[in-house]
């Protein structure tokens, strides 16, 4: 049960949450990526390549199932012109047992960040720039390749 | 045969639009050949282009590096490293 | 900012996740543990400690604040009568940045497992039978106290 | 001195109810100790604490092993291994 959206409208997460609750589930994790206000910035814009997208998100949903033992996945992404405290990004998931919830969810949220062609713009007042990608995130991302099966924490 | 070129984020805007079509002479083996070939279209192509550190490319949609071959390719993006999520 | 709640009505995750959001916060992890509807169980009913138990979410919920950078976290654990689809407990984490957010989120549950006083009786028709304790759950609370820092994953 | 005693899940079924005020002689050190003379109170008490190693402790509210002393302890409570979340 995998769903992939990529979508200029915003993400209601309650919706989310409520479509991957379901029989034999005992647990569903989920992860909300949004656009800090802290920072100075006043819009972000997520720019993608459209079909490129969904395929490579829905490769990581896949890899996710075949990896844990889960019953749904929900990936939604918005694009276009974001202000702070808008989603981003929704992660769920759904699972029989919390350890594959919770890992899964990591886990796709950490290789969507190097795997899917987004590209961020932010602005600060008049000020615009593309966002660099993050040694960082490669690092997250290179964790679970390097280890396979659940290695939480 | 013609190539359909996607560009995004800074790539597109310093080329100057999203995409094209190009017909590259004959012998151009990877991405690396197709964008020293580009380079010459335009300022903005050769701006665009001059880190190749800094691209990142897909071939008929499949992500591969700059030296990954063009043989048959009808869709080729140029892009920098990607920063979703 | 850290809210407790035990309490005997059902726990509107998307009224949990819509609290904790707010500036600053550019992720947010949330966990809910739901009443399976897959093994036979009709009801799954929850004792508590009343008292030393919201004293020990407070403390786990302390611990994480003080491990991890983190903006907001909230517990929210149910008890009473349970049908399943029924949400036991739902636990949120706000932070700047994901890795805090999802390991806390984990921690929090894995944790609360073990440290806080819950009794679950499960009802099969007519058979009543109170569920034993487990050690894969102390493993993965255990885990989090061999491994100071995020370990994640 | 009087201590107030809890008892949940199955020791609270056991034993009949889920709190009792109980005044135990001089000289009990333990909360082991403690159960050993409460599981004389009744069939049930002895039912319910037959077992040790299937039950924790909370002296006023601390979680702490049956060997945890109870001197000036006021509020006792013996339970299962938990099984929340």
């Amino acid at each position: 049960m995998i769903t992939i959206r990529v979508q200029g409208d915003a993400i209601d997460s309650a919706a989310v949450l409520a479509a991957i609750e379901q029989p034999g589930a005992g647990a569903v994790a989920s992860f909300a990526g949004l656009v800090r206000g802290d920072d100075g910035v006043t819009v972000l814009e997520l720019e993608h390549y459209p079909g490129a997208t969904e395929a490579a998100l829905d490769k990581l949903a896949i890899e996710a199932t075949e990896r844990w033992s889960l019953l749904a996945v929900q990936i939604i992404h918005r694009v276009g012109r974001m202000v702070p405290g808008d989603r981003v990004v929704v992660v769920a998931t759904a699972a029989p047992h919390r350890g594959a919830a919770l890992d899964a969810c990591a886990f796709l949220i950490d290789r969507l960040k190097t795997d899917a062609p987004f590209w961020k713009r932010e602005e600060r007042g008049s000020d615009a720039r593309w966002v660099e990608a993050r040694g960082s995130d490669h690092a997250a991302a290179d964790r679970w390749r390097a280890a396979p099966g659940s290695t939480r924490p | 045969m013609a190539i359909e070129m996607l560009y995004f984020a800074w790539v597109r805007e310093q080329v100057g639009h999203g995409h094209e079509s190009v017909s590259p002479p004959a012998g151009l083996a990877t991405v690396a050949d197709l964008i020293d070939w580009l380079s010459s279209k335009s300022p903005g192509h050769a701006a665009a282009f001059a880190d190749r550190s800094r691209l990142r490319a897909a071939i008929d949609q499949r992500f591969g590096p700059l030296d990954s071959p063009i043989a048959g390719a009808r869709e080729i993006a140029i892009f920098p490293p990607v920063t979703g999520g």
